[in-house]
């Protein structure tokens, strides 16, 4: 594929992508569907990364997306365990709900 | 990685600050209740410490201590020229003895007083020493500070966990007190890291070469504030010091021997060793103003340790006092005086480490500290009563003792150079009379007042143990100081030649480095020569 | 050719990306967040990174979100629980906070050198970018040391996982100082309710 | 449209064209297999009504399929329920794509790989693909809203990701020596070596397995066990939805096996004779290729019908306990080996 | 004569001997009161034998002083020897601390046989006896600052022997720290001298004194000249040691020790220290006219303050005390005077008679079983001969009725006066002379003579002391009576030089370059007048009190004359008998006010102001805190908020800028 699609059209993709997985990072209060948000940004970072890794033609940008994938990997993993953990204690995982976190 | 292992296992000073961090490991395989085993174990480890000191002291005798010398330096931080280096001179190596020899003491004393978590205990108390000892040695600024903070910890934790019912604000005043003073000093010391980069081009902490740094006096001042607080919170010096009362009554009673045998003495040995040498000028300049403080700190401290009610708040305002003579003896800047100020120390340590150990047997036959609950005792316990008699009279101040030794070199030294405040000072042991007898009075004589007291058991021999090794040095301090004298005399006064000549020096208008001579002439070696 | 697909799967990523946050049955999300993983893919395909867009179905498709999934059915998350009135001034300053970020990132874009070379054509896929080869030498190489931690990181997220989510046994629900929860301890029995 | 591109596009159709057709007749074939051949193991005639050796029973059994009511359960979760048979189907075909079935071909000074999609991804691709069918079940437990459907989708999302891992390793294992992901330098390289079993023995193991589990077969059928969840994530299905998942599991069946023999029997090749690349060579290697997916698929049926079905939790221990660790060894074994330059 | 340095410390280690037999006590054995005995006798017996062999040695080498240094204090440039010196005013006060002393340990043997605190009170005795004699032979102020705080020190440990007693312990608490302000100017005067000569040793800072008087002269502090702030130090603290105005307080209570400790301590040896030193310095006091002076008034005037109180005390050791106290005052007015040889010796008799007047009182008030109120004794003479007979002659001696002791002593003094042209100071001496005589006897005849006036179980337990405590009493006696023939006057001795003190301790007087010391001559005849006017004084004062006590004209027992007295001038008498209310004059105004000054010190500068500030800081970072988490809500999202609108914020600074 000689790459006839600008650069700056995959970023600006991924821009969008991370802004409405922060968004609904932020505005949800199941917190699976933060969860799957974040993820959302993580997949944003990740295009971010291959687009420049192509623009520059280094190999680096994908790397660190592999590390990233490995990474979401294992958050994903404890994340959920944690959510299987919490429920079992407080009965729900509606971070509203989970305010323990207090001074 | 040999020379590592030559560091760590020779006869260095590296051995002797860190074997008792390293020593803290065997503690987790012992259980938990096994009490006995730890204690055990603890007096032993402290003992090889004591006999680590007691050889390292020995074998470098020779030199007689006149400048400070150690194990050499090594890069520790490069990027910032900062420096793993101890060394030892006559000024540190008493204080370093009356460490390792406090610390089986204190274990001894505390069998009885500590009924829980012992490991942790054993290892507060081995981890205090390395700190310590390490603040004592350290011949890099930083490397000082950093081990100046690692006291604190321990200590925290003796007060906070064993201590009594108001441990914990205790504890919290001990740590804000102390913490507030030493973060300025940590500014100021990166300051002068960071001016020293600037005047020689290259970063660097280390005592040597900070020595070597002349700085003009409005710097001068501010650095030497910065130091001076800590220090004189540490001491404390008047305002400063009502952290210490609170501190002593909460502390178990291995704490405040050791607080007031040891960790006061850091802050008149910081004077001594930075904020004297350091910033000459300063020093001159704030004179007046430490000599009154500390006048204020004799008389204050013996007046409010009259009124008290609680036997350890006695002896803590007499500590105030007490090291109240020993600031006065600093700011003298006489020779005669700083011998007596170091003899002083070390005969605080002693005569009123004794006297903690006392009110804590007390302590832990009636659990009360209160002069109200006792009185007559010297008819059930005439050991305890000779002990107690003994330590307070040398903390008195009576010829033949150590306490008058320490007190009479600082006054008449002070007197020297400093004229009526020194006659004002020696009005100080009129009013040490006055409370200490009190102690006396209150405790041992008169009539038994309580039944609880009548049936109170004699000092055991452990305990015994633990009072015979401080009073015989009370005594031979008093009888023969010379030996305790000797040794500080050549590198007290490579100081204070130091500090003369840098004042004779013209003033610096911007950060300047001195010849080396200048330094050359600190830790030149003139064997106790009177100028 | 290539610019439709690009627009296809960019589109389709968008919209399902918004599925994603704005639906609130967290199964529908998973799914249309699959369908987002999907057309990223694509779009590496596109980058030329083919080994990353198969990882990232292998993986993320494939293994993470089955195991959102999973859980998401374990718990029998139906819909969320409090009501969005809750915080107005946390919602609506996310979504503007989410927007404004967005824009910034676009003018950052547009403004920068990017801009300039935007439409310029680049330069062709060289077989070092696409290859595997060339990422796996690199992660056997000058990366080994990352690889090797991120292997450790695995491990350890196995080990934490297994222990944090494990049913605690009798003993640990009788111990002192533990909060005992209302109704049965373990979470897979309970049906929705 | 370039010459070029109009000639590889036909040739692609063409090449999808056989792959469709071959997958798709396989149903018929195997749901007629699977129950004569049941028959035959419990010593009884089973279909033999219709046609020779009730050869026509699949095609009744596939129009009463097309020509039954569909029922649409009104507590459906609408959108999952209808999407869910077409994401089974989907991923199951798909795969077969990267499949290699037969030499290259040379036509008029044009070298055509024999495979659909001729990626070097290939393996993963593969892989890939694959693990996004578990998504068809996922979304028909849960959006029949039927919590026997619910548990089945349950155990097939966690069964297949368990062993997915093992097969993963042990393909990856299996391509080592090869250092490629595409098949036919598999194929090629198991001609100019030896078949892949030999040295790979555990792997396959593990693989044979695997499979099974992935395939939602017996004796790992539980996501569909008729004793236990009476069918599991398709009970509210009937009807051509019903029959896209029953496709579906002997297409998976199908590709898998082709994977298999791929992998590890040589693919369309035979040892030591060297098919030429002309179309006889073509249509040679196609039906090695078939002949040995039969075999394969027949050891499915066989073992279906021998084994009794595992508990869920012997299911997974077995997976993670004991498929899982052999596949590492394995794979480490082999990476060493091949280091080694022994392979 | 090398052994010198062994003197003192025989004594210590006595008691070092004593306490480790003690320590065996606490084991459970208690030591053997043999033991104790030989020990507690032994250790001053030898170092009484050896102060005499070394005195004996020392007239070869007289008049040249013997100086043994042991090892030296070092710190800089300062050197303070370890030393002790041997010179005539030495020589005497070793003589009579080591005699009188050995005598009063072998009478305490009787006196405390059946005490229980007996092995104590001999390692205290000894301890004192130690510290006494490292005070009088100490070469230099150093060592003999030791001496003179180690004899506080025993001072307080036997004066709260009767340490389960209330008073006793309070007592010797009153008197330590009296002492130490007096200590305290003497520390200050050392500290002058170590600044101004780098040393305190004897013969290194009287010769220069005596060579350049120049410097020591020059104006310096307090608007005194050096010499006169260092004796004006010194003498401060001899007025604690030796009970001078304002520091006398002490005195008095302190006889609520031990008799023979009262007889040792309080009259005989530790008191006399502060004269002692006086003489010893008399090279600076000769420096200092002024100051000297000042002397002799505050001598005179405890003299005669002390003998007013003396008049009016029931408690037969309260009058010995109080005359110990004006006896003291005899001695610091001559030495003010200048007549350091004369204080000297007046120090050595009063040695002699107010020791054995004190173990007289001693005895009776063994038999009297610890009863000390003379109203309640009374025609004791019959039951104790011995004591009675010793007794008077301390009686005689004091009241200075040739050829007794005190005579001469006394007359020395008095013509120091008169010749010094002090016609005041030589009243007020002449008048407490008449005084002492008068209270002296009317102690007499209370105790002595008349009825009983004790109960019967006492009048059944009267009798005699044993020889162990009649012993000394008999030697004691003796020299009251011949110790004034070592000093009798000029005029007296008819030609024949018979004043040997005098030349004795000439050589100890240093004469300063320039100022001669002053020679009070005298016509003969002006002083043979004033010897018999004071003897006059003396006798008349004897009859007044026989008249009063004895023979009553009007049949009044001394008691109820003394009633009788009080009615007559009740003021008067009040305030007599309460010591012209010193103690509580001195409570109020110093006592109390400086307890409520610490009292507000600790509660308000240290509980209010310095705590007040930092808890005042920590609440405040508190109640900062305390609004600050107000927005740590608990809920992750809003952090989560937080957070991402920090790095927009960050993201805008750097991206955007």
């Amino acid at each position: 594929m000689s790459g006839t699609v600008p650069i700056s059209w995959y970023l600006v993709l991924a821009a969008l992508l991370f802004a409405i997985g922060a968004a609904g990072a932020l505005t949800r209060r199941n917190g699976i569907s933060i969860f799957l948000s974040i993820e959302l940004m993580l997949n944003a970072a990740n295009l971010t990364l291959v687009a420049y890794s192509r623009l520059w033609g280094e190999r680096t940008g994908q790397l660190v997306v592999f590390f990233v994938l490995a990474v979401a990997a294992a958050e994903a993993a404890v994340g959920l365990a944690l959510f299987i953990a919490i429920y079992r204690q407080r009965r729900t995982i509606d971070v509203n709900r989970l305010n323990l976190m207090r001074w | 990685m040999d020379a590592l292992l030559a560091l760590a296992l020779g006869d260095t000073l590296t051995r002797l600050v860190f074997f008792p961090a390293a020593a803290c490991l065997p503690l987790l395989f012992f259980r938990r209740e096994a009490f006995r085993a730890v204690k055990v174990y603890a007096l032993a480890v402290s003992l090889v410490e004591l006999a680590l000191g007691a050889g390292y002291v020995w074998t470098h005798a020779g030199g007689g201590f006149a400048r400070l010398a150690g194990d050499g330096a090594y890069r520790w931080i490069p990027s910032y020229g900062a420096r793993y280096e101890l060394a030892m001179d006559g000024i540190s190596m008493p204080l370093v003895v009356l460490t390792v020899l406090l610390l089986p003491i204190v274990l001894l004393a505390s069998f009885r007083g500590i009924d829980r978590h012992w490991r942790s205990f054993a290892a507060s108390f081995l981890l205090l020493t390395t700190g310590v000892l390490g603040t004592l040695l350290a011949a890099d600024v930083l490397l000082f500070y950093v081990f100046w903070e690692v006291m604190l910890v321990p200590m925290y934790l003796l007060i906070g966990i064993w201590g009594g019912e108001r441990r914990i604000y205790a504890a919290v005043k001990f740590f804000l007190f102390t913490m507030a003073g030493s973060l300025l000093m940590l500014v100021a010391i990166l300051w002068m890291g960071w001016t020293y980069h600037g005047a020689a081009g290259a970063w660097s902490f280390a005592y040597r070469d900070l020595l070597r740094l002349d700085l003009p006096p409005h710097a001068q001042l501010w650095l030497f504030a910065a130091f001076a607080l800590a220090f004189a919170i540490k001491v404390p010096i008047f305002p400063f010091h009502t952290w210490l009362p609170d501190a002593h009554v909460e502390a178990p009673t291995g704490g405040s021997v050791i607080l007031a045998g040891i960790l006061l003495k850091l802050g008149t040995y910081g004077f001594l060793r930075f904020a004297l040498p350091l910033f000459p000028r300063a020093a001159a300049a704030a004179r007046p103003l430490l000599v009154s403080l500390a006048l204020v700190g004799i008389l204050y401290g013996a007046l409010v340790a009259w009124v008290q009610v609680d036997m350890k708040k006695l002896v803590a305002y007499s500590s105030i006092a007490h090291l109240g003579f020993v600031m006065l003896g600093l700011f003298a800047f006489d020779l005669v005086a700083w011998q007596g100020a170091l003899l002083q120390m070390v005969n605080h340590g002693l005569s009123t480490g004794a006297l903690f150990l006392c009110v804590g047997m007390l302590y832990d036959r009636r659990h009360t500290k209160l002069f109200a609950e006792f009185g007559g005792l010297a008819k059930v316990m005439p050991l305890f009563a000779f002990f107690l008699v003994f330590a307070t009279l040398a903390s008195v101040g009576l010829p033949a003792l150590n306490g008058f030794a320490g007190e009479f070199l600082i006054l008449a030294g002070s007197y020297r150079t400093l004229g009526w405040p020194a006659a004002v000072a020696t009005f100080g042991i009129v009013l040490a009379a006055i409370y200490l007898l009190k102690l006396l009075q209150l405790t041992l004589w008169g009539p038994i007042t309580k039944d609880a007291n009548r049936t109170l058991k004699d000092l055991s021999a452990r305990e015994i143990w633990t009072l015979v090794p401080l009073c015989v040095l009370m005594l031979w301090i008093g009888v023969v100081p010379e030996t305790f004298l000797k040794p500080s005399r050549a590198a007290l006064d490579g100081v204070l030649t130091a500090y003369q000549q840098r004042m004779a020096a013209p003033v610096a208008s911007a950060p300047a480095l001195l010849r080396p001579a200048a330094t050359e002439a600190a830790a030149r070696v003139p064997e106790g020569s009177p100028r | 050719m290539e610019t439709a697909i690009f627009l296809l799967f960019a589109a389709l990523a968008v919209v399902s990306a918004v599925v994603v946050v704005a639906h609130r049955n967290p199964v529908h999300a998973t799914m249309s967040l699959v369908l987002t993983l999907f057309s990223v893919a694509v779009l590496f395909v596109l980058l030329g990174a083919p080994f990353l867009a198969a990882l990232q179905i292998l993986i993320y498709a494939g293994a993470i979100l089955v195991l959102f999934l999973f859980v998401i059915m374990l718990l029998n998350v139906q819909r969320e629980e409090t009501p969005y009135h809750g915080q107005p001034v946390q919602r609506w300053a996310a979504i503007l906070g989410a927007a404004v970020f967005c824009g910034m990132l676009a003018m950052l874009l547009f403004r920068s050198s990017l801009a300039s070379n935007g439409g310029a054509p680049l330069g062709p896929l060289t077989e070092s970018l696409v290859s595997f080869k060339g990422l796996a030498a690199d992660l056997f190489s000058v990366d080994l040391l990352p690889f090797e931690i991120v292997g450790l990181l695995l491990l350890v997220a196995v080990i934490g996982a297994s222990a944090v989510a494990k049913r605690p046994t009798a003993e640990e629900r009788l111990a002192p100082g533990r909060r005992l929860p209302e109704g049965p301890l373990d979470g897979a029995e309970d049906q929705p309710r | 449209m370039s010459p070029e591109l109009t000639a590889n596009l036909a040739a692609t159709a063409a090449k999808m064209v056989v792959a469709l057709g071959m997958l798709l007749t396989v149903v018929p074939v195997m749901v007629w297999v699977e129950r004569r051949g049941s028959a035959l193991m419990q010593d009884r005639p089973g279909p033999n009504r219709l046609g020779p050796f009730g050869l026509f029973q699949a095609l009744a059994d596939a129009l009463k399929f097309f020509f039954k009511e569909d029922v649409t359960p009104t507590a459906v979760d609408r959108v999952m329920y209808l999407a869910a048979p077409v994401l089974v189907l989907l991923p199951a075909l798909t795969t077969f794509s990267v499949i290699p079935f037969g030499p290259d071909l040379l036509w008029n000074g044009r070298r055509i790989p024999l495979l659909v999609a001729d990626v070097d991804a290939g393996v993963l691709l593969f892989l890939a693909l694959g693990s996004l069918g578990v998504y068809g079940l996922v979304m028909a437990g849960y959006g029949s809203n039927n919590k026997f459907s619910l548990l089945g989708s349950l155990r097939a999302s966690a069964q297949l990701i368990s062993y997915e891992l093992a097969l993963t390793l042990a393909v990856v294992a299996a391509i080592l020596p090869v250092g490629s992901f595409r098949l036919p330098d598999v194929v090629a390289y198991q001609q100019a070596h030896v078949w892949t079993v030999l040295p790979q023995i555990l792997g396959f193991l593990v693989f044979l397995v695997a499979s099974f589990a992935e395939t939602n077969r017996l004796p790992f059928d539980l996501a569909e066990a008729e004793s236990e969840l009476i069918a599991g994530f398709h009970t509210e299905y009937s009807a051509m939805r019903f029959a896209s998942f029953f496709m579906a599991e002997y297409i998976a069946m199908t590709s898998l096996s082709a994977l298999g023999v791929t992998l590890y029997f040589g693919g369309w090749s035979l040892p030591g004779i060297h098919l030429g690349n002309g179309w006889l060579g073509a249509v040679l290697g196609l039906l090695v290729l078939t002949a040995k997916i039969a075999v394969a698929l027949a050891v499915f049926v066989w073992v279906r019908w021998t084994f009794p079905r595992f508990r869920y939790d012997q299911l997974m221990r077995l997976g993670w306990k004991v498929l899982l660790p052999i596949a590492l060894v394995n794979f480490l074994l082999t990476a060493v080996l091949t280091l080694l330059g022994k392979i | 004569m090398h052994l010198l340095w062994l003197i003192p410390l025989l004594p210590i280690l006595g008691t070092a001997m004593l306490g480790a037999i003690g320590a065996l006590g606490a084991i459970g054995r208690r030591p053997p009161k043999a033991l104790v005995t030989l020990i507690g006798l032994g250790a001053p017996g030898l170092s009484l034998a050896l102060a005499l062999a070394c005195l004996a040695r020392y007239a070869a080498i007289y008049p040249r002083p013997y100086e043994q240094t042991l090892y030296a204090w070092t710190a800089g440039p300062l050197h303070l020897d370890v030393a002790f010196l041997l010179d005539p005013l030495s020589a005497v006060m070793l003589f009579v601390v080591t005699f009188v002393g050995f005598l009063i340990h072998v009478y305490s043997v009787g006196y405390m046989g059946h005490e229980e605190g007996y092995r104590r009170y001999f390692a205290y005795l000894n301890l004192f006896m130690g510290a006494m004699l490292l005070l009088i032979l100490g070469a230099n102020y150093l060592v003999t600052f030791v001496g003179w705080e180690g004899v506080g020190l025993c001072s307080y440990l036997l004066i709260g022997f009767y340490y389960d007693q209330d008073f006793p312990p309070y007592a010797g608490k009153k008197a330590f720290i009296v002492n130490r302000v007096g200590d305290f100017a003497f520390l200050v005067g050392m500290f002058a001298l170590v600044a101004r000569y780098g040393t305190l040793r004897y013969l290194d800072v009287f010769p220069r004194l005596a060579a350049d008087p120049g410097p020591a002269l020059a104006p310096y502090a307090l608007g005194l000249t050096f010499a006169g702030f260092v004796a004006l130090c010194f003498f401060v603290g001899a007025m604690g040691k030796s009970a001078q105005i304002p520091l006398y307080v002490w005195l008095p209570d302190a006889m609520a020790g031990p008799t023979p400790v009262s007889a040792l301590i309080h009259a005989a040896t530790m008191v006399t220290a502060g004269v002692y030193m006086v003489a010893r310095s008399n090279a600076i006091y000769q420096l200092a006219p002024g100051v000297s002076g000042f002397v002799a008034a505050i001598g005179a005037l405890t003299a005669i303050f002390a003998a007013t109180i003396g008049l009016a005390q029931n408690d037969i050791k309260k009058v010995l005390a109080y005359s110990t106290v004006s006896q003291l005052g005899y001695m610091f007015l001559a030495a003010g005077l200048g007549a350091y040889t004369a204080s000297i010796f007046h120090l050595m008799t009063h040695a002699f008679f107010k020791a054995l007047l004190f173990l007289g009182s001693g005895s009776v008030i063994h038999a009297m079983g610890g009863e000390q109120d003379m109203r309640r004794m009374g025609g004791l003479k019959r039951a104790l001969p011995v004591t009675y007979w010793t007794f008077v002659v301390g009686a005689l001696a004091i009241a200075g009725i040739p050829p007794l002791a005190g005579f001469f002593s006394k007359d020395a003094i008095l013509a120091a006066a008169a010749g010094g042209g002090q016609w005041l100071l030589y009243l007020v001496g002449l008048v407490t002379a008449g005084l002492t005589a008068f209270y002296m006897f009317r102690a007499v005849f209370l105790t002595f003579h008349g009825e009983f006036r004790g109960s019967d179980d006492e009048r059944h337990h009267l009798h005699e002391s044993p020889p162990v405590m009649t012993l000394p009493l008999v030697v004691l006696a003796a020299g009251a009576v011949a110790a004034g023939w070592l000093g009798i006057p000029a005029v007296l001795s008819f030609g024949a030089r018979l004043d040997r003190f005098d030349r004795f301790l000439e050589p100890t007087l240093w004469t300063i370059a320039g100022h001669p010391r002053a020679v009070h001559e005298m016509g003969a005849g002006t002083e043979l007048g004033l010897i018999a006017l004071s003897v006059a004084v003396a006798v008349a004062g004897i009859l007044l009190a026989r008249r009063l006590y004895d023979r009553p004209s009007d049949g009044l027992t001394g008691p109820q004359e003394d009633a009788a007295i009080a009615a007559r001038f009740p003021g008067l008498y009040r305030t007599l008998a309460n010591k012209y209310y010193v103690d509580e004059l001195y409570d109020r105004a110093i006592v109390r006010p400086l307890a409520r000054l610490s009292g507000f010190l600790w509660k308000w500068i240290d509980g209010f102001v310095v705590d007040g500030s930092v808890n005042g800081s920590a609440s405040l970072a508190d109640l900062l805190g305390g609004f600050g988490s107000l927005t740590t809500t608990g809920n992750v999202r809003n952090y989560a908020l937080y957070f991402f609108l920090g790095v927009l914020g960050l993201f805008w600074w750097i991206a955007l800028s």
